[in-house]
C-alpha cells in the first residue's frame, strides 16, 4: 500500500517534524556505530532497514534519548529527547530485548506504564491497549511464562498505552506467527493513518513492503537511502530493470520491443518466457501491452525481477 | 549432478531408506491442563518439509517428541522407522537438531563444538574431527572456525548450529527457526545452504518457521498445525497454486483501466494498490489475458506488474488455521 | 552423495587416463557408531578437560593445577623425608613413623585441595551446560537425562580421585620402595584397599553435595561459593551445638569432618581423631548418616534434572 | 553514492493534542510530576528484589546468629551483657548487616540495568529521584526485617536483657541507612556490584578504617557501633562517636549517595 503521507504541502508556520536528525554520530570506543546521519521523518509508517550491525538499534535508542549522539542533534517533536523529560509523554518505545518484569502479569505491566505516564485512568488505558494487541486482560499468569509472541504483544501494548505521537519499534515482528504479524502490520498502518509517526526497524522485507513504502536504509553506520523504495529503485539508474515476460509468442514480443528501442537486451527462457532488460522502465511499461496486441500474442505474465524491496536492499548493501 | 538421487522417491543406493521419514497417528499430548496436541495425524516424506503453525500450536512439542524427549499421551509416532520413545537413543543418533535459541558456549571454538557434538552422536574421535572440519567448510565458515563462538556474529552462529546438526551424517535434520535474527542478505545465504543440504547432501530436513515466504522458497512439502491438529499437509505445489484470476499493478491511470476492463466483460476488485481481475467463471483463460491486454492499450496505463493470482501459502495458512 | 573410496574401482566422477576432477561434495559416513556408551565416554572426557582447564585459557588452569600441586607436594615431601633421613632418625632413637603422618592423618593435609576441587568441579560440569544451551544439544543426542548425569558424575569422580586417590597411592608405593612401608604382600594389600576405600569416602560426599548445589543454579561462582559456605557453615553449626550440650550424634551434620572421621576409623585411628566433638559418635551412625547425605544429594540432582524442560 | 533525493515537502505539524484519534488522547499537559508513580515504583521494586535465593541465603545467616546467641546464653562461662554486645557487634553489625544490605540494595537498580528492563521505568515522565528513592526504600523494607528479627532473637537468647535488644535494633537501623545509600549507588555505578561491595566491607571497613579513631569515622559501621555501645554501656573498640553525629552521619551519607545515584541515573545510557 503506497503510504500517501497525509496532508503534504501544508503551508502553516515553519512545520515541526516529528523526527528530525541532523549530522548525528555515535561511537563506542573506536567502533563507529552511527556516523553523520541526517534525515527527517513525518507522519505515517517509516521502515528503518539495514544489515545486522549497521547501527539501526543505536539510532533508534538515540531517537528516544536513551543515549546521546556524540555529535549532531536529534529533535523529536521539536524537543531534545535526552533533556526534555516531558517529551517521554509523547514517545512510545518497543525495545528489542525480550525481557520484561518477570513477576508481573500482562495487565499489571501495561497498567504500570500507564501510571508512570501519569494517565488519569491507567486501568482503562491498559484494558484498551491490551485489547488493541488482542491480549486477554484477566490472564493471571506472570509474563515469565509467556511465549515470545505474547511477550512481543505486551511490549507493544505498553508502548501505546499513553497514546504517544511518536512510536519507535525495534524489530517488533520477530517471533510472531503469520496471523499475529498480519494483525500487527494492520495496527502500524492504523497508527500511521491516524497521524502518528511510526518508525519500525525490521528484517522481514516482504512484511515491510506491507507497512508502506517509505524506508530509511542504513549501512555500516551511514544513511544509504531515504524515501519511497520504488522511487529509490528509479534512482538506481546505473542498474537496468530486468523484467520477465511470459507469453505464447515470447520471441515476437521481444523483437517488437527491440524494434521500438524500448529494450536493451533479451534472454529467452524456455518456450514461453523471456527476460528483457531496459534502462527506461517508464517507456517499457507503456509499450509492452501495445506490442503484444500488435503481434497478436497473449500476455500471460509481466513481472519485474528486481523491483522489490529486497533487490533495492541488496543493491544498497552491496555497494 | 551427483549420482545420488534426491527426493524423487526412487530408492537410493544408500541402505534403501524408507520413503516416509516421520509418521504420526492420532498424537495427543497434554502438559497438565494444557493440551498441546489433540490428535495429530500426518506423514512427512523425504526432502525438505516445512512445519508451520501459530504460536503455541504444538510445533515445538512435536519436534521434542520426534527426538523422544517427550512421550505422547496417546497415539503413535514413528521416526525413521523407529519408535522414538523406546528406541530414543537410536533415533537421536541418526537425527541432527538445531535449536531455536542462539546461545552456544562462548569460550569454545566452533571446531571443538562441532567435533564434540559429532562424537556425542557416536562417531569415533578421529572421524569426528575430520567430519567437523568438512561440515564447517560446507556451511561456509573458513578460518573463523577456530575463533571462540562468543566472538561470532548471529549469522556465523546460525551456520555453526547448522554444521553441528549435519556433521555426524544424520538421515534427518530438525531446524527450529534457522533464519531467526538474520538480515535479508544473510537469510538468503542460509536458505540456499538449507536447500543444498536437503538436495545435494541427501539429508531430509524438517524446518519449523514462521516466515511463509521462506518455506515456499525452500521446502518441497508443508505440514500446518493449528489448535493441536494437523489441518493441512502435502506437497506445497498442491497446497498452493490454485488459480484465482489475475493481479494487475499499474503506474497511473488506474480508473481508466478499470473502466476499460469492465467494458471488456471482466470483474475488477481492488486489493490495496493492486487490481484483481477475474472472469465470472473465475479461471484465467486466454480470453481474459486478451481483455486485460487490450484494456491496458486502450487506457494507456503503464503496466508495472501482471501475474496470476494464485493461492499463496499464507492464504492457505490463514484460511485453514482458523 | 555416496562416493566409494576414490582410489579403488571406478573414479568418483568423470575423467579417464591420468587426470581427473574429484567431487568435493558432502561425504556420507558408513563407519561404526558407538551409541550411548560412546557418547558418555566422550562427554566424560570433554567434562574433565573443561574442569582441568585444558583447551582453555591459562587462567582456567590455575585453580585446578594449583589444587593438584597442594595435594601432591606433602606426599612427595614425606616420602623424601622417609627415604633420606630414616637412618639418622633411627640413630638417635626416633621411629620414622612418628615423623611422617599415618595414611589417615595425611588426608588432613590434602583436605583443602579436595574442598577446592569439589567446589570447582561440579559447578563447571553442570552449570555451564545449562547457561550455554548445551544441555538442549546433549539431550538431542543419544544421551538422555540419566546417562548425561552418570557421565557428569563420573567426570567429577575422576577429577576428585586425582587428589583423593592419587597422593595416598603415591605415598604408599613410595614408602614401600623406601623400605618404610608395610612389609609383606599381605600387609601391602591390606593398606591398598584402605587407601582406595578411603579415597572414595573422602570424594563421594563432597562430590555429591557439590553436584546437588550446582544443579540449583546456572551461575558457577554462586554454586562454588554456596558449596564452601554450606561446608564451613555445617562445621560451625555442628561444633557449636555439640559443644553446648546438644546430643553427640549431631556431629554427623559436620560435612567436612564426617568423611575424615570415617577414614580415621577405617585405618583404626582412635575416635575423636579429627575433632573432639566426634568422640562419642558411633561408627554405624556416621556410616548411615554418610550414606543418607550422599545418596540424598544424588537423588536431589536426578529429581532436578527430571523436571528441567529443555524444548519449551 | 547516490545523492539523496530532494527532501519531500515538509509535513504538517503534529495534530494539536485536543483532536482525538481513534485512541482518546490522554491529557498531555505538562503536570509537574505524576501522582502515584512513587508508590507504583516502590511496589514493583519490592517484587523484583525478593528472590528465593536471596531470602534463603540471608535466612541461613540469620539462623547462624541465633545459634551463637543461644550458645552464649547456655554456656555460663560468658558474661551475657559484655559478650552479648561483642557478639552482636562482631557478627551482626560487622557482617550480617553490610552483607545483607549489599545483596539487596546493589541489586535494586543494578539488576534492572543488567537485564535491560530499566528502560520501562526510565523512558517515563518520572523524576529520577523517585526511581532511586523507591529502590532504596524497597531495599530497606526487605532487608530490615530479615536482619533485625534474627539479631533481636539472638540478643534476647544471650540473656543480656532489654538494653542489648534496644541497642541492637538502634545499631542495626542506623548502620543499615548508611549502607542502603552506598550500595544502591554502587549497584548503579559498577556492573558486578557484589565483589566490589565485599571488598568495601572486608578491606575498607574491616582493615583500613580500623586503624585509628579518625579513620573509623570513614566507615558506616562505626556509627552503628557507637550507638550500640552507648545504649548498652559496653565500651567497644573504635566506638566513641558522640551523640549528634552518631545517628546524623548515616543519613547524610545515604542522602549524598542517593543524590549521586540520581544524577548518574539521569545521565547514563539505557539499554
Amino acid at each position: 500500500m503506497t503510504a500517501v503521507a497525509r496532508g503534504w504541502g501544508f503551508d502553516g508556520p515553519e512545520p515541526v517534524w516529528p523526527i528530525e536528525v541532523s549530522g548525528a554520530s555515535k561511537w563506542f570506543g573506536d567502533l563507529v556505530a552511527v556516523s553523520d546521519v541526517s534525515f527527517r521523518v513525518g507522519q505515517g509508517v517509516t521502515a528503518l532497514l539495514g544489515p545486522n550491525g549497521a547501527g539501526k538499534s543505536t539510532m533508534l535508542r538515540m531517537l528516544c534519548g536513551l543515549t546521546a549522539p556524540a555529535r549532531g542533534t536529534v529533535r523529536i517533536l521539536g524537543g531534545d529527547p535526552r533533556r526534555d523529560l516531558g517529551l517521554t509523554r509523547r514517545i512510545g518505545l518497543v525495545p528489542q530485548q525480550e525481557v520484561v518484569f518477570e513477576s508481573l502479569t500482562a495487565f499489571e505491566f501495561v497498567r504500570l506504564a500507564g501510571v508512570l505516564q501519569g494517565l488519569d485512568d491507567p486501568d482503562a488505558a491498559a484494558v484498551r491497549a491490551l485489547g488493541i494487541v488482542e491480549m486477554p486482560v484477566d490472564d493471571a499468569r506472570p509474563t515469565s511464562t509467556y511465549s515470545k509472541g505474547m511477550r512481543q504483544r505486551v511490549k507493544v501494548a505498553q508502548a501505546i498505552v499513553h497514546d504517544p505521537d511518536v512510536i519507535v519499534l525495534d524489530e517488533p515482528l520477530t517471533g510472531l506467527d503469520p496471523r499475529q504479524r498480519l494483525h500487527m502490520i494492520h495496527l502500524f498502518q492504523r497508527l500511521g493513518d491516524d497521524g502518528k509517526c511510526v518508525i519500525v526497524s525490521s528484517h522481514v522485507l516482504d512484511e515491510v513492503e506491507r507497512f508502506g513504502s517509505r524506508v530509511l536504509v542504513m549501512v555500516q553506520g551511514r544513511l544509504a537511502a531515504e524515501g519511497d523504495f520504488r522511487a529509490i529503485r528509479e534512482l538506481m539508474d546505473d542498474r537496468p530493470h530486468r523484467i520477465r515476460i511470459r507469453s505464447d509468442r515470447p520471441r515476437a514480443i521481444s523483437s517488437g520491443l527491440l524494434d521500438r528501442g524500448v529494450v536493451m537486451g533479451v534472454q529467452l527462457e524456455g518456450a514461453d518466457a523471456a527476460v528483457v532488460e531496459t534502462d527506461n522502465v517508464g517507456h517499457f511499461r507503456q509499450a509492452v501491452a501495445d506490442v503484444a496486441r500488435q503481434v497478436g500474442a497473449h500476455l500471460y505474465e509481466v513481472s519485474p525481477l528486481d523491483d522489490d524491496l529486497e533487490s533495492v536492499f541488496r543493491y544498497l548493501v552491496g555497494r | 549432478m551427483t549420482d545420488h538421487s534426491n527426493s524423487s522417491g526412487a530408492p537410493t543406493d544408500l541402505a534403501g531408506r524408507a520413503e516416509e521419514v516421520v509418521v504420526g497417528k492420532g498424537i495427543v499430548k497434554r502438559w497438565g491442563s494444557v493440551t498441546a496436541l489433540s490428535g495429530a495425524t500426518f506423514t512427512i516424506h523425504r526432502g525438505v518439509t516445512g512445519l508451520l503453525g501459530t504460536n503455541g500450536a504444538g510445533k515445538t512439542t512435536l519436534l521434542g517428541m520426534m527426538l523422544g524427549l517427550h512421550r505422547p499421551t496417546e497415539g503413535s509416532l514413528e521416526v525413521l522407522g523407529l519408535d522414538p520413545v523406546r528406541a530414543g537413543a537410536a533415533v537421536r543418533e541418526r537425527v541432527g537438531y538445531s535449536p531455536e535459541h542462539h546461545t552456544l558456549p562462548a569460550d569454545t571454538t566452533a571446531q571443538d563444538l562441532v567435533r564434540h557434538i559429532a562424537e556425542v552422536h557416536g562417531l569415533p574421535h578421529r572421524e569426528a574431527t575430520g567430519r567437523a572440519s568438512d561440515a564447517l567448510w560446507q556451511v561456509g565458515l573458513g578460518e573463523e572456525r577456530f575463533r571462540p563462538i562468543g566472538t561470532m556474529s548471529t549469522g556465523q552462529r546460525q551456520r555453526v548450529k547448522l554444521a553441528q546438526a549435519i556433521a555426524h551424517d544424520p538421515q534427518l535434520v530438525l531446524l527450529d527457526e534457522p533464519t531467526d535474527g538474520l538480515d535479508p542478505v544473510q537469510r538468503d545465504d542460509m536458505l540456499a545452504l538449507i536447500k543444498r543440504v536437503g538436495t545435494e547432501f541427501g539429508i531430509d530436513i524438517i524446518l519449523s518457521s514462521h516466515l511463509l515466504e521462506e518455506v515456499e522458497r525452500v521446502c518441497d512439502n508443508a505440514v500446518i498445525i493449528a489448535g493441536g491438529e494437523v489441518v493441512a499437509s502435502g506437497p506445497i505445489s498442491e497446497l498452493t497454486g490454485a488459480d484465482r484470476g489475475l493481479l494487475v499493478e499499474v503506474d497511473d491511470r488506474a480508473p481508466a483501466l478499470i473502466v476499460a476492463l469492465r467494458a471488456g466483460g471482466a470483474e475488477v476488485s481492488i486489493d490495496g494498490s493492486r487490481l484483481v481481475v477475474t472472469r465470472s467463471g473465475g479461471s484465467a483463460d486466454d480470453e481474459l489475458y486478451d481483455i486485460v491486454r487490450d484494456a491496458l492499450v486502450e487506457s494507456g496505463a503503464g503496466l508495472r506488474r501482471l501475474t496470476n493470482r494464485t493461492v499463496s501459502l499464507e492464504d492457505v495458512f490463514l484460511e485453514v488455521g482458523t | 552423495m555416496t562416493s566409494s573410496d576414490p582410489s579403488i574401482g571406478a573414479p568418483a566422477s568423470s575423467g579417464t587416463g591420468a587426470a581427473r576432477i574429484l567431487e568435493r561434495g558432502y561425504r556420507s559416513y558408513d563407519g561404526p557408531r558407538l551409541g550411548a556408551r560412546g557418547a558418555m565416554r566422550s562427554l566424560v572426557r570433554h567434562s574433565v578437560q573443561r574442569v582441568l582447564g585444558l583447551k582453555r585459557t591459562f587462567w582456567n588452569k590455575i585453580l585446578p593445577f594449583g589444587a593438584i600441586f597442594i595435594a601432591y607436594v606433602p606426599a612427595i615431601a614425606f616420602v623424601g623425608i622417609a627415604a633420606l633421613l630414616k637412618e639418622r632418625f633411627a640413630r638417635n632413637g626416633v621411629d620414622i613413623n612418628q615423623v611422617i603422618p599415618s595414611y589417615a592423618e595425611f588426608y588432613l593435609f590434602v583436605w583443602a585441595a579436595i574442598l577446592v576441587f569439589a567446589a570447582l568441579a561440579a559447578p563447571e560440569v553442570l552449570c555451564t551446560d545449562r547457561r550455554s544451551g548445551m544441555l538442549g544439544l546433549y539431550l538431542a543426542s543419544p544421551l538422555n537425562r540419566d546417562t548425561y548425569l552418570v557421565a557428569k558424575a563420573t567426570a567429577v569422580a575422576f577429577v576428585l580421585s586425582l587428589v583423593t586417590l592419587g597422593p595416598p597411592l603415591f605415598m604408599l608405593i613410595a614408602r614401600t620402595i623406601a623400605g618404610v612401608g608395610p612389609d609383606g604382600f599381605g600387609a601391602f594389600i591390606g593398606v591398598l584397599w584402605r587407601v582406595v576405600v578411603g579415597g572414595v569416602i573422602v570424594a563421594a560426599l563432597p562430590g555429591a553435595l557439590s553436584l546437588a548445589i550446582a544443579s540449583t543454579t546456572t551461575r558457577r561462582a554462586a554454586a562454588s561459593a554456596a558449596f564452601i559456605l554450606v561446608t564451613i557453615g555445617s562445621a560451625v553449626v555442628s561444633e557449636t551445638l555439640v559443644n553446648s550440650g546438644a546430643s553427640a550424634s549431631l556431629f554427623v551434620i559436620n560435612l567436612p569432618y564426617l568423611p575424615l572421621e570415617l577414614v580415621g576409623r577405617l585405618y583404626g585411628e582412635p575416635a575423636g581423631f579429627v575433632s573432639s566433638s566426634s568422640i562419642n559418635t558411633s561408627t554405624t551412625t556416621m556410616v548411615v548418616a554418610y550414606l543418607v547425605i550422599t545418596l540424598g544429594c544424588a537423588a536431589f540432582v536426578r529429581f532436578r534434572y527430571q523436571s528441567i524442560r529443555v524444548t519449551r | 553514492m547516490i545523492d539523496s533525493a530532494p527532501p519531500p515537502p515538509p509535513p504538517p505539524p503534529p495534530p494539536p493534542p485536543a483532536e482525538s484519534g481513534w485512541l482518546t488522547a490522554a491529557d498531555s499537559s505538562d503536570r509537574p510530576s505524576t501522582p502515584g508513580a512513587f508508590a507504583a515504583l516502590y511496589r514493583l521494586m519490592l517484587a523484583t528484589q525478593v528472590s528465593k535465593a536471596r531470602v534463603l541465603s540471608l535466612g541461613a545467616m540469620g539462623l547462624v546468629a541465633v545459634l551463637v546467641g543461644f550458645a552464649i546464653g547456655r554456656a555460663d562461662v560468658f558474661d551475657p551483657v559484655r559478650d552479648g554486645t561483642r557478639f552482636i557487634n562482631g557478627l551482626g553489625l560487622s557482617v550480617l548487616v553490610p552483607v545483607a544490605t549489599l545483596v539487596f540494595a546493589s541489586a535494586s537498580l543494578g539488576e534492572l540495568n543488567e537485564d535491560s528492563t530499566l528502560v520501562y521505568l526510565w523512558l517515563r515522565p518520572v523524576a529520577r529521584w523517585k526511581i532511586v528513592g523507591a529502590a532504596a526504600l524497597a531495599s530497606f523494607t526487605v532487608t530490615w526485617p530479615l536482619v533485625t528479627i534474627p539479631l533481636v532473637i539472638a540478643a534476647a537468647l544471650t540473656g543480656a536483657g532489654g538494653s542489648l535488644v534496644v541497642g541492637t535494633v538502634a545499631g542495626v537501623t542506623i548502620s543499615m541507612v548508611g549502607y542502603i545509600g552506598l550500595f544502591v549507588a554502587l549497584g548503579l555505578r559498577v556492573k558486578r556490584a557484589l565483589p566490589w561491595g565485599l571488598l568495601y566491607i572486608l578491606i575498607w571497613e574491616g582493615f583500613v578504617a580500623n586503624g585509628n579513631a579518625t579513620a573509623a569515622r570513614l566507615a558506616v559501621r562505626s556509627y552503628g557501633r557507637s550507638t550500640l555501645s552507648a545504649i548498652t554501656g559496653v565500651s567497644l573498640r573504635l566506638a566513641e562517636i558522640s551523640a549528634p553525629w552518631r545517628w546524623a552521619m548515616p543519613f547524610v551519607v545515604a542522602f549524598v549517595a542517593l543524590a549521586y545515584a540520581t544524577r548518574r541515573l539521569s545521565r547514563q545510557d539505557v539499554a
